[in-house]
């Protein structure tokens, strides 16, 4: 069982350990939907809301793998779990709240192939969170994600008024600017941690 | 505009006719002229070594745009004084010994990675300096944290052991040197180190002289805001921003310094020690990148005076007013679009609608 | 590649040879397509796990991309997606066995990156794009293609942030003991940065012969 | 594609007969897949099953060795939460470990204990042998860090920082249930007492958590260590 | 905003300090130009439509005579401005760059330049209707630079209620002292006129605001005021562009007017003190508008003076009379930050004229000065006197996104002070990319209109 306090797995998750700046995960959609602040908002809540239930049900499931001694299921019972979950909540919110549905719609298939999705259920496997723990590393991760996505979708934004030099544009300069935040999110480090 | 061809005795022009004597060029002159005392200073303080690399990181600047220009087929902007900024700036955040083959380093990131990638002068979205002091406090973490004691002996006529570097190589080891020169009562830890490692809290009269250990330019809290206010009294500085940082940093360290006397420093230290002030003054009001809205500059300011003391509390760094700015600078276009100004005359359900 | 097409070679090898070097180079799945970018990123600061991730794809990439053209014929529209998840899935779990069975200190450098092999979006492209559509022997060239020019990528990301961040190449020291390194290139700042400038040389390279074109239509015009 | 697969863009054109055989055929085909699936998993799973133990064990073993020089055998214990120790056969066990060392003669050369705690950017793993004639820590490694290379990865080279575990007091208290002293991380080149830890300048904060990790560690475990002593020693 | 702004008490908060260059005629006194040999008087000197000609080529008029009437509601009437003959009807080039049909008049020059007048009226015993039509009769239009038929704003629409008239006396633009000379020589016309408008309009009370540095016209007009209490003169802080009714009503009453809207939107009527003069003079007589004092000044003239000037002389003549030197760069109808340059010395002095600014060669840059990219210095976004974020318009503009500068950034409330340009340090021309971008969205509405029809 892990000791982490909750506290410091949220603010590891969000800020220090953060998804896509220091863990890499979830850089595809984090290119792909970061163009627009419009696109980016939405996608990110979309993703705290999978993310938060698929850790749930992966934390539920993994007890029954232990239980089963079928561990070696893991990423096949993961991965099934998420592509229902989504199918599941696209579902529940087209048929509950259409307004939701039609803000999020579109952005709930793409998060199947969202790896931090995935990425969730394993890490929080491998620390052996508990289920506390879990749900709050869900949040923190996925929140981490959303705000990573939001603050480069407003720069890019910006950048569209500047003059970036023609071979930058594109993946490069996401990625120069995901490097220069990633610098900057360096300063989080140690938070939490030995005082 | 089509018109006819005007009698040839007569000029056309579009109204205002009139305009500031201001321009881009005086304003950034001025910047420079405002840092003049505080390398003079460095240079008291911590001898030729300081000036190599004043010398160095402007050199690297104003050279990696001139390049970066040539290559994008652009007029050479070397001329509008920002990259000397940038370049002195970043020599001024780094240790007085810092090798200067490093800080050439810096100042071509600072320029080509923090400035020229993204399309040059007005539109680089975080402070370059700064860029190029993330960048090598990352890549060379022990140089970086490596600190002299100022005033050492000769330090007019002999270089800081580690600034002679031969480039990619390791800097040498400054203890046996340190314990040469030093002069006592000058220390080579930093006051933040002080506070952060050893809760010794430095007195607040000699962070404002400034000869204590640090970054060449940070030590003097009082120097720096002198200059700071030229540039305000001249207008060439948006006196909110150092005003809502400064002020945040203070009542945050306040807080924080009310509910643990005993761990956490006054907030006179937290303002006065490392580089907030200089940050503040010269580097949080870096235009381009900070927010233009007269709102917006508040958040911004106070946002960043927040996460310098948070990091300094609670990270595991002793500083945090670098990524406190970068991380302001990244927010920066955010804060902007949430606080255009309610325009002369809106309506208020106009205003909910937009 | 053109010079593959300028030999006499029999039509069927010439394909096999197009579909192999397609994915090597031409459509390399991080330098042109930029897919995949986590385990680009995320394995590749050493040389030694960036092979490893490169190989250990490659592994699934082949394998999956043969079963799933050995089974395209059978697999309705419907469950598509699905039978090649699973698939897919069951082999990332064996190369997540194999390289624990193999070597321990790999295993643990690669993390929760092997099993994320699995929403590789490389994988899943190329079983829906190629495996879904062509003949085995194809499939599995073009798989074979595919991963290794992401292990080439990924080779490419991992040797300049191991020679700059540690000053070694697959563990061997390039440099004498006062070498500094640029820690930097081991930190995840690296990873983006040194992508994005292998990305900024491919694409640059890739845009100097269009602008020679350019250049000599504005000639003629 | 098959014959009786259609296209989803013209469901209503397809005849109810077709999609009962179409769904009969594709839970089939379902099936199948997820036998081979599962046939090659298992497989794989025995497969490597004894070679992942055998490489886990080959390297507790060198970690052993390197931790007590001269080991000739090793005898690993399971902390029951009671606080009673078995023999286990394999590595896997839920709680702590120690792994005694036995020099040629079969005399007990020192226990291998694990230790960790947080550091700087995740959880520091560290092993460290105990003397319990020595009362003392008298070897120690980091097994697995992700701190800032070049700072706070300087707990696993760094010479002087090394030089604290090569004799560290952790000797008991009176009645046997605690350490005597704390293990604490002082700052660089104020070490007076023989239990504390040297640190390194410029990577306090990992230094400092390899101390807190030994502290807890020591506290918990040497207790045990020490009543269990007397079958330890047989390995037993 | 600097610091002093925060106490600036009742004052412009944005906007800018210009020098104002008011010394160079501040203190001479108003003197009549003479005729030029031949006038051109415009049909267009008004917002609206343009007036019809009612006079023959080749005819003779007397000085005051209408020479066209007004086109429906929303125009006004011309008056020959000289004793003289039609010479013909024909296009003449107008400030705004292109050709516009003109009245040639050519004054006699032996003739005595009598006005003809025509029957005197009592104002006191007219009904507002009555007043409105008599000012539309006179051809008084907004003297201070909109020429804005002054009848027009009278005629409120139904249900709405005016309770102050404002009397815009600031005159920020720099250089210009018409107002100010009208205020000091003519305090009792411009506070007559003052009290017919708030007759006219159903007004209570009068303020009239004025430029704190005009101090001469605040004394003069509350001497006039004497213990009357219906009007109140008051002085404000000088600053651009505060002349702006706009402005000048929030500074003063502290009401905004709301966006796309109208000063009688929030019960104000603002009335330029020229045009209020001219109204008092000229109703009770009934006499049209025929002249109207013009500041010409500027670096480039060596008798710079306010003439009182013939509408129709063409600039040429008016910059002779006030001893133009050799190297003339540039003319500007109007005040210095808002006034076009004249693209030909041909333009006449139409009714919306208040200044005539010549520079010279030495005094224009001759190589234009560098643009460099906005540096975000939000010097422009302090001094935007209606809080628009020019700084974000501009690099809008310069990537020609015009849809979202309207849509999102207000572009249309823009009334092109020039404020932001003034200021930009990167000397980016603002205003200009702002009525490229406003005349681009128009072409837009334009076309997709047509295209929604077809």
């Amino acid at each position: 069982m892990n000791q982490a306090s909750l506290s410091s797995i949220f603010l590891d998750s969000l800020l220090i350990n953060n998804f896509v700046l220091s863990v890499f995960l979830g850089i595809c959609p984090f290119i792909g939907v970061s163009g627009k602040f419009a696109t980016a908002w939405r996608m990110g809540v979309s993703v705290i809301f999978v993310i938060t239930v698929s850790s749930v049900l992966a934390y539920a499931s993994n007890l029954l793998l232990v239980f089963l001694h079928a561990e070696y299921l893991r990423i096949i019972m993961f991965i099934v779990i998420i592509a229902s979950t989504v199918q599941l909540l696209e579902m529940f919110i087209k048929k509950t709240s259409p307004v939701l549905f039609r803000a999020l719609g579109i952005y709930l298939p793409l998060i199947t192939t969202n790896c931090a999705v995935l990425g969730v259920a394993l890490f929080q496997t491998a620390r052996e969170y508990s289920f506390a723990q879990s749900v709050v590393f869900a949040v923190g991760a996925s929140a981490g994600f959303a705000l990573a996505l939001v603050i480069m979708s407003v720069i890019r934004e910006r950048l569209e008024l500047s003059d970036v030099p023609g071979v930058a544009r594109g993946t490069a300069l996401v990625l120069m600017l995901a490097g220069i935040l990633s610098m900057a999110f360096m300063g989080f480090a140690g938070m939490g941690g030995g005082a | 505009m089509n018109v006819p061809a005007p009698t040839p005795e007569i000029q056309l022009r579009t109204s205002p006719h009139f305009h500031t004597s201001r321009s881009v060029s005086m304003i950034m002159r001025n910047v420079v002229y405002a840092l003049l005392p505080i390398c003079a200073f460095s240079v008291w303080l911590f001898g030729i070594s300081a000036l190599a690399s004043l010398a160095a990181g402007a050199a690297s600047c104003v050279l990696t745009e001139y390049v970066a220009c040539r290559m994008a087929g652009r007029p050479a902007s070397v001329g509008d004084f920002s990259a000397v900024i940038t370049g002195l700036l970043l020599a001024l955040t780094l240790p007085p010994g810092f090798p200067l083959w490093m800080t050439a380093v810096g100042g071509v990131i600072a320029v080509g990675l923090g400035k020229m990638l993204f399309g040059g002068l007005g539109f680089n979205v975080f402070n370059p300096a700064l860029v190029g002091r993330a960048f090598l406090q990352a890549a060379f973490p022990i140089a970086i944290t490596t600190y002299t004691p100022a005033m050492a002996v000769n330090r007019f006529v002999e270089f800081i052991p580690a600034t002679l570097t031969l480039p990619f190589t390791r800097p040498p080891e400054l203890a046996e040197w340190i314990q040469r020169v030093r002069v006592d009562a000058f220390s080579s830890a930093t006051p933040l180190m002080m506070q952060k490692f050893d809760h010794v809290t430095t007195e607040v009269l000699p962070l404002f002289l400034g000869k204590v250990a640090g970054s060449a330019g940070e030590t003097s809290a009082g120097l720096i805001l002198l200059c700071g206010a030229y540039l305000i009294v001249r207008k060439f500085m948006d006196w909110r921003i150092p005003a809502a940082m400064l002020s945040s940093a203070f009542l945050v360290g306040a807080a924080f310094h009310l509910a643990a006397p005993a761990q956490y420093p006054n907030p006179l230290f937290v303002l006065f020690s490392g580089g907030l002030m200089l940050g503040a003054m010269f580097m949080a009001t870096d235009m381009v990148a900070s927010p233009v809205t007269p709102l917006g500059v508040w958040i911004y300011g106070a946002l960043m005076g927040l996460i310098t003391v948070v990091i300094r509390f609670l990270g595991g760094l002793p500083e945090g007013v670098m990524y406190a700015i970068l991380l302001g600078n990244a927010v920066s276009p955010m804060i902007d679009n949430l606080t255009q100004p309610r325009i002369y005359g809106a309506r208020k359900k106009e205003k909910a609608k937009a | 590649m053109a010079h593959v097409h300028g030999q006499e070679l029999p039509a069927s090898t010439a394909e096999n040879m197009e579909a192999f070097f397609n994915g090597l180079w031409n459509q390399n799945p991080v330098f042109v397509q930029v897919l995949g970018m986590c385990p680009t990123l995320a394995v590749t600061n050493s040389v030694r796990n960036a092979l490893a991730m490169g190989l250990a794809t490659t592994f699934v990439l082949v394998c999956s991309n043969t079963l799933i053209s050995m089974v395209r014929k059978l697999v309705p529209k419907q469950v598509r997606i699905a039978t090649y998840i699973l698939i897919i899935a069951t082999f990332v779990t064996i190369v997540d066995y194999l390289i624990k069975a193999i070597s321990i200190p790999v295993y643990k450098a690669l993390g929760a990156f092997i099993a994320l092999i699995v929403v590789n979006c490389i994988i899943l492209g190329r079983a829906e794009a190629y495996a879904s559509k062509n003949p085995v022997g194809k499939s599995m060239l073009d798989g074979l293609g595919m991963g290794l020019g992401f292990a080439f990528a990924l080779t490419c990301l991992g040797g300049v942030r191991e020679i700059l961040g540690a000053g070694s190449f697959l563990g061997i020291h390039l440099f004498g003991a006062n070498f500094q390194p640029w820690v930097l290139f081991l930190l995840p700042p690296g990873g983006f940065l040194t992508l994005a400038a292998w990305l900024l040389i491919f694409s640059s390279w890739k845009a100097r012969p269009r602008k020679k074109a350019e250049a000599l239509e504005e000639i003629a015009a | 594609m098959s014959a009786t697969t259609q296209s989803p863009k013209s469901p209503a054109r397809k005849p109810p007969a077709t999609e009962t055989a179409s769904s009969v055929k594709m839970i089939r085909l379902m099936g199948s897949v997820s036998l081979i699936c599962g046939l090659l998993i298992v497989t794989t799973y025995r497969g490597t099953l004894a070679p992942i133990q055998r490489n886990q064990e080959i390297i507790m073993k060198e970690t052993v060795a390197e931790l007590l020089p001269g080991v000739e055998r090793q005898v690993v214990y399971g902390v029951q939460p009671a606080g009673g120790i078995t023999v286990l056969k394999n590595l896997d066990y839920a709680g702590p470990r120690l792994f005694a060392g036995y020099d040629a003669s079969g005399a007990l050369l020192g226990v291998v204990l694990e230790a960790s705690d947080r550091g700087y950017a995740d959880v520091i793993r560290t092993m460290y042998a105990y003397s319990p004639s020595k009362q003392a820590i008298t070897g120690f490694k980091v097994v697995e860090l992700k701190e800032t290379p070049g700072l706070g990865d300087k707990i696993t080279s760094d010479p002087a920082f090394l030089a604290n575990f090569r004799h560290l007091d952790v000797r008991l208290n009176a009645d046997g249930t605690s350490t005597a002293h704390p293990v604490t991380t002082v700052k660089q080149g104020t070490k007076k007492n023989p239990w504390e830890v040297d640190a390194i300048s410029g990577a306090t904060i990992s230094s400092r958590a390899v101390g807190r990790a030994l502290d807890k560690s020591t506290r918990d475990l040497l207790p045990i260590v020490n009543r269990h002593l007397g079958r330890i020693e047989k390995g037993e | 905003m600097g610091l002093r702004d925060l106490f600036g008490g009742k004052a412009l908060r944005r906007g800018v300090h210009v020098p104002d260059c008011k010394d160079l005629t501040g203190r001479l006194p108003i003197r009549r130009l003479p005729f030029a040999p031949m006038l051109v008087v415009p049909l267009s000197q008004h917002a609206g439509a343009p007036a019809i000609p009612i006079v023959r080529e080749g005819q003779e008029v007397v000085r005051g005579e209408p020479i066209a009437k007004a086109n429906g509601f929303v125009s006004v009437p011309m008056h020959a401005p000289a004793t003289g003959q039609i010479e013909r009807i024909a296009p003449a080039p107008s400030a705004k760059g292109d050709l516009a049909p003109a009245i040639y008049l050519k004054p006699w020059p032996s003739a005595s330049q009598e006005i003809l007048y025509g029957a005197p009226q009592d104002i006191e015993r007219m009904s507002p209707a009555e007043i409105i039509a008599a000012v539309q009769e006179t051809g008084v239009v907004g003297l201070g630079g909109a020429a804005f038929p002054t009848h027009v704003k009278l005629k409120l629409p139904e249900g709405r209620k005016v309770d102050t008239v404002l009397v815009n006396g600031c005159e920020c633009e720099p250089y210009l002292t018409t107002d100010h000379r009208v205020m000091v020589e003519q305090p009792k016309e411009v506070l007559h006129g003052a009290r017919i408008v708030m007759k006219a309009i159903g007004a209570g009370r009068g303020i009239i605001g004025v430029e704190d540095n005009k101090m001469d016209a605040v004394e003069a007009l509350r001497t006039a005021l004497g213990a009357a209490t219906d009007i109140a003169v008051e002085a404000v802080p000088a600053k651009y562009p505060q002349g702006a009714e706009k402005m000048l009503i929030r500074v003063l009453l502290g009401r905004e007017v709301p966006s796309g809207g109208l000063p009688s939107d929030i019960g104000v009527g603002v009335f330029n003190v020229a045009t209020l003069a001219q109204l008092g003079e000229l109703l009770p007589r009934r006499q049209g508008l025929i002249e109207r004092v013009v500041t010409i000044t500027g670096p480039a003239l060596a008798k710079p003076g306010n003439y009182l000037t013939a509408l129709g002389t063409p600039l040429r003549w008016a910059l002779e009379q006030a001893g133009c030197k050799e190297d003339l760069a540039s003319v500007i109808l109007g005040g210095p930050m808002m006034g076009p340059a004249a693209g030909s010395l041909e333009v006449p002095v139409t009714k919306g004229v208040t200044g005539i600014v010549a520079f010279g060669r030495h005094d224009v840059n001759g190589r234009p000065r560098r643009i460099y990219p906005c540096i975000r210095c939000g010097a422009c976004v302090d001094a935007c006197p209606l809080h628009l974020n020019p700084s974000r318009l501009g690099t809008l503009a310069r990537k020609e996104r015009y849809e979202e500068m309207e849509t999102d950034f207000h572009l249309n409330d823009c009334f092109e002070c020039g404020c932001c340009s003034y200021v930009c340090p990167s000397n980016i021309p603002l205003v200009q990319y702002f009525r490229v971008s406003k005349q681009m969205n128009r072409e837009r509405k334009a076309r997709e209109r047509a295209g929604a029809n077809a």
